[in-house]
């Protein structure tokens, strides 16, 4: 009963990593979960997976994949992943980060590799707050809700994310909460297996240092919370799924086609290589 | 790898050629088997970047301009560790933002190169303008204690050769390489050799020589305290972080010993290595009784300087480093013992010649110095030689 | 019929002056067996306006219309009274009578002296005679005031409705759809089907059921007029005949229509429970299809049994099991807001549950089944495939005992029968017979009801075959404890002696009953009921497949309980009457609408708020009220409500309902009962009273209005000033009101009427409230009873008093 | 069609659905409680031993009511609860 290699994610683990550093009820450990979950079912090669995260509680998550795996400076996880993808295209490159990270200091990154359209899966693992440095407020705190840094309530609008994403222009785009695992399994999935840029954001529980400050103590009340205030909503109109204390209106909001960064990229260097070949260049 | 491209016929256009120094660090880059370059728009770098965009998809390399320099440095982490040799090229505004990223490539020992053509600053200053102002930024830019390796070439044939060199050493020693060109190193056209791409010496990274499995670490060095190099792939499933880590890569934020380890190696890597590294250049210095150390563009008037000098009867020397990190300072301090004095002129208010003093010890040490549109004229160094004698 | 034509009409002209013609009809003995009709043709001949006053045997008869057209004709007749049976049965006949003789059919009016006289006084000659006069006198009185009305004529929507999918609702549905009419098919059930998918073969024929059922269920599902609407309710029915809106709702299947019904889906699901399908025989999964042949042909998720709780996705076997990926747990509810003309009822029954007979021992003895049980155990598609095997030991019985008119024909259960079980019993032995001949099979019964075509030859060829027919129900059934075989214990009528019989499994031949929520769906389609619960035709033999409501029509087992031919037969007369309608696109309705007079209509707005159908709206300038005949459905309850006197109701206005009630209290006030009763239940309760022959007190006069609605507190106050001894409002139940709710207001109003009697003084159980439904002929003949023994204790000053309140107001 | 299902259905033995292991690794667990709370069919409840990392790990009440769903393992943080076919190894072999 106890044997411990018998766990059907253990192959998509370090093993000499687990148990994470995360707090008990965490949603980072769901969505790393449901994203081995989702390598395990597409039963991809994971010497050609690289993960890349930024700082962040989240940002420690590379360190438990059984892939290759960077963890880079606060905000450039994308950029790196850029570098990374863009060198050798074979590799599927999964950027798993943090709101603070992706959307605060490293929003400039995120905008303009969907705009791209470049071939990176990105997964937001959206707590609301900055976990890693005590619960300060970020780009994705609610209205009126307290945090360490906004002591008589959040007075700053919160980004949208999954209405920014599609703005920009993501070929796949969904939102889940950590309660959502088979959704939110199936989207890593689908994100894993679609050309260009796609991102799925996740809303994740943070008891420590948003529950608790959000009469919310415990991980269960705020799963409680995703589940009565989620509605699944499929293709709905991004730009009307802000999330309220009340409402976190989740699904996928758009899954379209449009010709990647990549394969503009190889069809522009065959041109190129032809001209040179002509003697040209 | 695909540094093995580098054999394919054409893919450096070998012969005398007439070019910039801009076009020269490209074609050099190339020739070193660079194969990708992220970067963004900036005065006077901004040629390495437009010659990059034409010739790397020819060759199957990879160009792509990104949002800002923090993003471009990243990138040029990223393709490296995907098994790729990248470069940037930017200046002064530029390489600030990069210095946050060139500490997680010196933490990550990320072999890649970075080109900066200096200009005047600081903050946006002249960008049109050249200047030596970012010799010290190179050296101690990022936060945290590091070693690193910077390079001057002083004419267009050093914007091809050097960085060839930058790459070699960022292979040889997983570490990022600088560039250090000024706005008239860079946009100065003259007569360059290419040479044949089989007569070029070309490093590349060293391979892990142990199977994937267990007993590989990622950051476990070899006698030269450089680690071998396993890349994106190929199937080692290794973890890289900016975090204190152990050999096996895995966050140690919490140990002494972990931060010491760390830490010492990355510098040792290049002091222990420094006389491998460190290369200057000598012109009449063996009777000299005046010498100059002058780096980058300053040398070259330094050196007809010298020759006036030679002409007027004054027994007058060149030391031109052509490594400014590691600074050569042992042969600074060997040149100080001979001679009388030492002429410093650069393009700054004064950032090499502490280095040069330090060197120096008692032999006295005059400082040029110079800002704006103009390098030295040589009279200028002459007349302070002048001043040396009785 | 247009305006100009109209005033050709006789009657139509103010200035003409009245002349009544009486007819006075003998109906055989029906009527002239209690009451001298000559004595009161005379009678009638006295009263003003009457020119002529005739008897005849039957005046519905083809001579009983000629003469009055004649007369008509001749004596210049521009008001007719005809006094013979119900108007809810003739008065068509002979308003028609009257139109051919270019008399406007609204000049004509009916005095019901045989319902509501001549049989329900039996025995009492004399006083039956007076109250006919009395009747006669009354529809005199309304005749004079009536005036020539044209009806308004309203499109019919040229779609139909057909709830239940059954045989009988596919058939009605198939029936239209071939016709050429779009066809909402609408079934609570994942699958049509019904009753019929699960049987195994159908009598007298032995065709194996489904096998000709699929067919039909298939040709339904892909017929292009058919628009199959299954796992859906009906949620509200607004409008009248030719233009119903209804909203149906169609429930998630939690499959998209992309499912090939491939199965694997069900294969993985984690979670079972008995299969309704097959009585709890078998087991089906959370998602499941209820059998092979089911269509649609697509799987469905029970959420109720499934692991996916609210929004979040436990268990997604399924969903990975799916090929096509149709499996969407994010289904919602959604409502249709359907259009059409016409609507069939097909409801379907319920099969009798034996549990409560508890010395039948059903559910605590595995051995004894239900018929339906027996059914699936029998079918070779069931869960035993086609072995009859005693569930406890899973052998094929070696004896089997059938016990008929299980819940049906008895107090315990229903009282009715259920028409359908002897057969099936016979049909169910001669299987037996045919597939082990050696297992001996008993028949307990009371009596076999063979009464179809080829039913009997059936019975004989089950008796030549050998099974024990066993006059006498057991009176108890217990299990031997080891063998778990069955002993039966009753009396032998015939032979006059106990029986005790041994038997490996017991058939408890079930009968029908009303579907459990068959009160929803009366509501819903204001329908009525008999009094076994099922639901009631407009009329039992002359419109068997109406219902009451106009547009709606009645089909199978929700009528009565019936065999499978009998369902399709009623199902295509359904069809056929609903074709009517909508082949001639258009009915005109009858001219019972309320008026309004402007110049008296101050916009207080009473009106607005009781009207039950929208029909009123406030024109604010105006300060007055705007009226939309079309909408009015004709209850009358505005004109009740407005103290103005500014709505009239045409054919029921207050003088002609006034007049009435004066010509009841001309003579011997004091006597009588003032009876208003509404045209729907109560007044048909009144003459179900009349067809059953109850008997009651003769001193009661009837009002017909069309709602109880309709009844004003002036009429109640008239009637007590005229000094009537007692009046009774009566109406259809609350809930089942024909205008919705229109009886609430009838409520509201006795209420303040009683309060106003108790200022006063008065003994206010003189006025009776009471709902009495169109089945209810004995509540209403109980109630006449009831207030008769109130009114020995009135005491003439008590009928002073009242007649004094009125005066003081 | 509602009908009174007191039989044991004739086929219950055919379509018994597997049998299902549930495995707890003890001290991975944190004590989050998310398995016990979602788990559709209450199989699991807190116990009351405390493991190396000084929490409740949760305990297995009636292991044949588990459905094999997963989900348990599915939003488990921490990987330490996971469920299996009985004798599914068996099975692999065999096949």
């Amino acid at each position: 009963m106890m044997d411990e290699s018998a766990h059907p994610y253990e192959k998509f683990l370090r093993k000499d990593r687990i148990p994470h550093i995360w707090c008990e009820g965490c949603g980072n450990g769901i969505i790393l979960n449901c994203f081995a979950r989702a390598l395990d079912e597409l039963n991809i090669d994971l010497d050609k997976v690289v993960v890349v995260s930024g700082i962040g509680c989240i940002g420690r998550v590379s360190g438990y994949t059984n892939t290759d795996s960077f963890h880079t400076t606060h905000g450039r996880p994308i950029a790196f992943a850029t570098g990374v993808k863009l060198a050798n295209p074979e590799l599927k490159v999964v950027v798993i980060s943090g709101d603070g990270d992706l959307f605060a200091i490293g929003g400039n990154h995120f905008i303009h590799a969907a705009r791209r359209n470049l071939d990176i899966q990105v997964i937001c693992a959206n707590n609301f707050i900055y976990g890693m440095t005590g619960g300060q407020s970020g780009p994705t705190t609610p209205l009126d809700v307290w945090t360490t840094t906004t002591p008589y309530g959040n007075i700053e609008q919160a980004f949208n994310l999954v209405h920014l994403a599609a703005a920009c222009g993501a070929v796949y785009t969904a939102r889940w909460t950590t309660l959502h695992t088979r959704w939110l399994t199936e989207s890593i999935k689908k994100a894993l297996n679609k050309e260009g840029f796609s991102f799925i954001e996740v809303v994740s529980e943070c008891p420590e240092l948003y529950g608790r400050y959000n009469k919310m103590e415990t991980a269960i009340k705020m799963m409680n919370w995703f589940k009565e205030a989620s509605v699944v909503e499929h293709f709905s109109d991004p730009a009307k799924a802000e999330i309220t204390t009340q409402r976190i209106v989740v699904g996928e909001f758009v899954d379209i086609e449009k010709p990647s960064y990549g394969r503009l990229l190889r069809e522009m260097k065959a041109r190129a290589a032809e001209k040179m070949s002509d003697g040209g260049g | 790898m695909t540094t093995v491209s580098v054999q394919k016929p054409k893919i450096v256009r070998s012969g005398r050629r007439f070019i910039s120094g801009d076009i020269a660090c490209a074609e050099g880059a190339l020739a070193a088997g660079c194969r990708f370059f992220a970067g963004y728009p900036i005065t006077p770098a901004t040629e390495i970047a437009e010659n990059m965009s034409r010739r790397l998809p020819e060759i199957g390399g990879t160009y792509i301009q990104m949002e800002d320099e923090i993003a471009s440095m990243a990138a040029v982490i990223g393709a490296s560790y995907a098994g790729v040799k990248a470069m940037t090229a930017t200046s002064g505004p530029g390489f600030s933002l990069m210095q946050e990223n060139i500490g997680l490539a010196i933490m990550t020992e990320t072999p890649c190169v970075i080109v900066n053509v200096m200009r005047g600053g600081p903050s946006t200053g002249q960008p049109t303008m050249p200047g030596q102002q970012d010799v010290m930024q190179a050296r101690w830019g990022s936060h945290g204690d590091y070693e690193i390796i910077a390079l001057a070439p002083s004419s267009v044939q050093e914007m091809f050769d050097l960085t060839v060199d930058a790459f070699n050493l960022a292979e040889t020693y997983r570490l990022p390489v600088f560039v250090l060109a000024d706005e008239i190193v860079g946009h100065m056209w003259e007569r360059v050799t290419i040479p044949e791409v089989e007569s070029l010496k070309i490093v590349n990274r060293k391979k892990p020589t142990v199977p994937p499995g267990n007993d590989f670490a990622p950051f476990k060095p070899d006698w030269d305290l450089v680690p071998p190099m396993a890349v994106f792939g190929e199937g080692y499933r290794f973890h890289a972080t900016g975090l204190t880590h152990d050999e096996r890569g895995y966050p140690r934020t919490d140990s002494a010993e972990a931060q010491t380890e760390l830490v010492q190696r990355l510098c040792d890597k290049i002091r222990k290595n420094k006389q491998r590294i460190v290369r200057v250049e000598n012109a009449l210095l063996e009777d000299a009784e005046v010498a100059v150390v002058a780096y980058g563009i300053a040398a070259r008037a330094a050196l007809s300087a010298v020759r006036k000098a030679r002409a007027a009867g004054i027994k007058a020397g060149l030391l031109r480093p052509v490594t400014l990190w590691p600074f050569p300072d042992e042969h600074v301090a060997e040149v100080a013992r001979r001679v009388r004095a030492i002429v410093v002129p650069e393009m700054n208010c004064g950032q090499i010649v502490r280095e040069v003093e330090r060197a120096a010890k008692e032999t006295p040490v005059i400082f040029l110095p110079k800002l704006g549109e103009e390098p030295h004229k040589p009279d200028e160094i002459l007349d302070a030689m002048r001043g040396m004698r009785k | 019929m247009t305006q100009e034509v109209l005033s050709q009409e006789k009657g139509s002209d103010p200035r003409e002056e009245v002349r009544v013609g009486v007819y006075v009809c003998h109906c055989g003995l029906n009527i002239a067996g209690t009451i001298n009709c000559q004595e009161v043709a005379e009678f009638a001949a006295t009263l003003p306006h009457v020119v002529l006053a005739k008897d005849n045997r039957y005046t519905c008869s083809d001579q009983g219309q000629d003469l009055i057209k004649k007369d008509i004709k001749e004596h210049r007749l521009n008001r007719v009274v005809v006094a013979s049976c119900s108007p809810r049965l003739h008065e068509p006949t002979f308003r028609q009578a009257c139109e051919e003789a270019g008399l406007n059919k609204y000049l004509f009016e009916m005095a019901n002296i045989r319902e509501h006289c001549s049989w329900v006084h039996l025995s009492e000659k004399e006083a039956a005679t007076e109250k006919a006069k009395d009747l006669v006198r009354m529809a005199v009185a309304k005749v004079t005031l009536l005036q020539p009305e044209t009806e308004s004529e309203v499109q019919i929507i040229r779609k139909a409705l057909v709830i239940g999918g059954g045989v009988a609702g596919i058939q009605a549905a198939l029936d239209l759809a071939d016709t050429g009419y779009k066809v909402y098919l609408v079934e609570r059930e994942p699958s049509i089907g019904g009753r019929m998918a699960q049987i195994d073969k159908t009598f007298p024929t032995m065709d194996c059921s489904i096998c000709i059922l699929a067919p039909k269920m298939s040709d339904a599902g892909r017929h292009p007029n058919i628009q199959l609407l299954t796992n859906s309710e009906v949620q509200e029915v607004k409008g009248y005949i030719g233009n119903f809106k209804v909203k149906v709702q169609k429930k998630p299947r939690f499959v998209t229509d992309d499912c090939s019904a491939c199965g694997e889906c069900a294969k993985i699901c984690p979670v079972t429970t008995p299969n309704e399908f097959d009585v709890g025989l078998a087991t089906r999964h959370a998602i499941y299809t209820p059998f092979a042949q089911a269509v649609p042909s697509k799987y469905i998720v029970d959420r109720n049994l499934c692991l996916n709780k609210e929004n979040i996705i436990v268990c997604d076997k399924c969903i990975k099991a799916c090929e096509r990926k149709t499996i969407d747990f994010n289904m919602k509810p959604e409502t249709l807001e359907l259009d059409v003309g016409t609507i069939i009822v097909a409801t379907g029954a319920d099969v009798y549950d034996p549990t409560s007979l508890v010395n039948y021992g059903y559910t605590k003895f595995p051995n004894v089944i239900t018929s339906l049980e027996f059914e699936r155990l029998i079918n070779a598609g069931g869960p035993s495939g086609g072995h009859l095997l005693c569930p406890t030991d899973m052998q094929i019985p070696k004896s089997v005992a059938f016990v008929q008119c299980v819940g049906s024909r008895s107090e315990k259960g229903r009282l009715y029968c259920s028409n359908v079980c002897c057969m099936n019993t016979i049909k169910d032995a001669l299987l037996i017979r045919e597939h082990w001949p050696e297992t001996e099979i008993y028949v307990y019964y009371v009596d076999i009801r063979a009464y179809g075509k080829g039913f009997e030859d059936l019975y004989k060829r089950a008796r030549k075959e050998g099974v024990h027919f066993i006059r006498g129900l057991p009176s108890e059934i217990w299990e031997d404890r080891k063998t778990r075989s069955l002993w039966l214990v009753g009396e032998n009528t015939l032979l006059r002696e106990v029986y005790k019989t041994n038997v490996d499994m017991v058939v408890l031949s079930v009968g029908l009953e009303p579907k459990a929520d068959s009160e929803a769906v009366q509501r819903l389609f204001t329908l009525s009921k008999t009094p076994d619960g099922f639901f009631m035709e407009a009329h039992p033999k002359l419109r068997p497949v109406d219902a009451p409501t106009g547009g709606i029509f009645l089909a199978g087992c929700a009528e009565s309980p019936k065999d499978i031919k009998d369902s399709v037969t009623q199902a295509s007369a359904a069809a056929a009457r609903a074709n009517i309608l909508m082949a001639k696109g258009k009915v005109t309705i009858e001219a019972i609408t309320s008026k309004l007079l402007p110049e008296s209509c101050t916009g207080c707005q009473m009106c607005v708020k009781v009207c039950p159908f929208n029909a009123i709206s406030v024109n604010k300038e105006l300060k007055k009220v705007n009226m939309v005949e079309a909408a009015c459905s004709g209850c009358g309850t505005c004109s009740a409500e407005c103290p103005f006197n500014a709505i009239t109701m045409r054919h029921f206005t207050d003088d002609q309902i006034l007049a009435q009630i004066d010509a009841v209290t001309e003579f011997d006030a004091d006597k009588k009962i003032v009876a208003f009763c509404c045209n729907w239940c109560s007044y048909a309760g009144a003459d179900f009273a009349g067809v059953s022959r109850m008997q009651y007190p003769t001193n009661v006069r009837v009002i017909r209005t069309m709602c109880s609605g309709r009844v004003a507190p002036k009429f109640v106050e008239r009637a007590f000033a005229r000094g009537a001894a007692a009046v009774l409002v009566a109406g259809c139940h609350l809930g089942d009101c024909h205008y919705i709710n229109a009886n609430y207001q009838t409520q509201k109003r006795v209420e303040r009427l009683w309060k106003k009697m108790e200022k006063f003084g008065l003994e206010k159980n003189r006025l009776q409230l009471a709902w009495i439904s169109a089945a209810e002929g004995e509540r209403f003949a109980s109630k006449i009873k009831e207030i008769q023994g109130i009114l020995n204790s009135v005491s003439p000053e008590e009928i002073e008093n009242s007649k004094k309140m009125v005066e003081r107001g | 069609m509602p009908v009174r299902t007191w039989r044991r259905p004739l086929d219950a033995d055919k379509v018994k659905p597997p049998r299902a292991e549930v495995h707890i690794i003890k001290d991975r667990c944190k004590g989050c409680r998310f398995c016990i709370e979602f788990c559709p069919k209450d199989v699991l409840e807190e116990s009351d031993e405390i493991n190396k990392r000084g929490v409740h790990p949760p305990r297995v009440i009636d292991e044949d009511r588990c459905a094999l769903c997963g989900f348990c393992s599915a939003i488990c943080p921490d990987f330490a609860i996971y469920t299996r076919e009985k004798n599914a190894k068996e099975k692999e072999a065999t096949r």
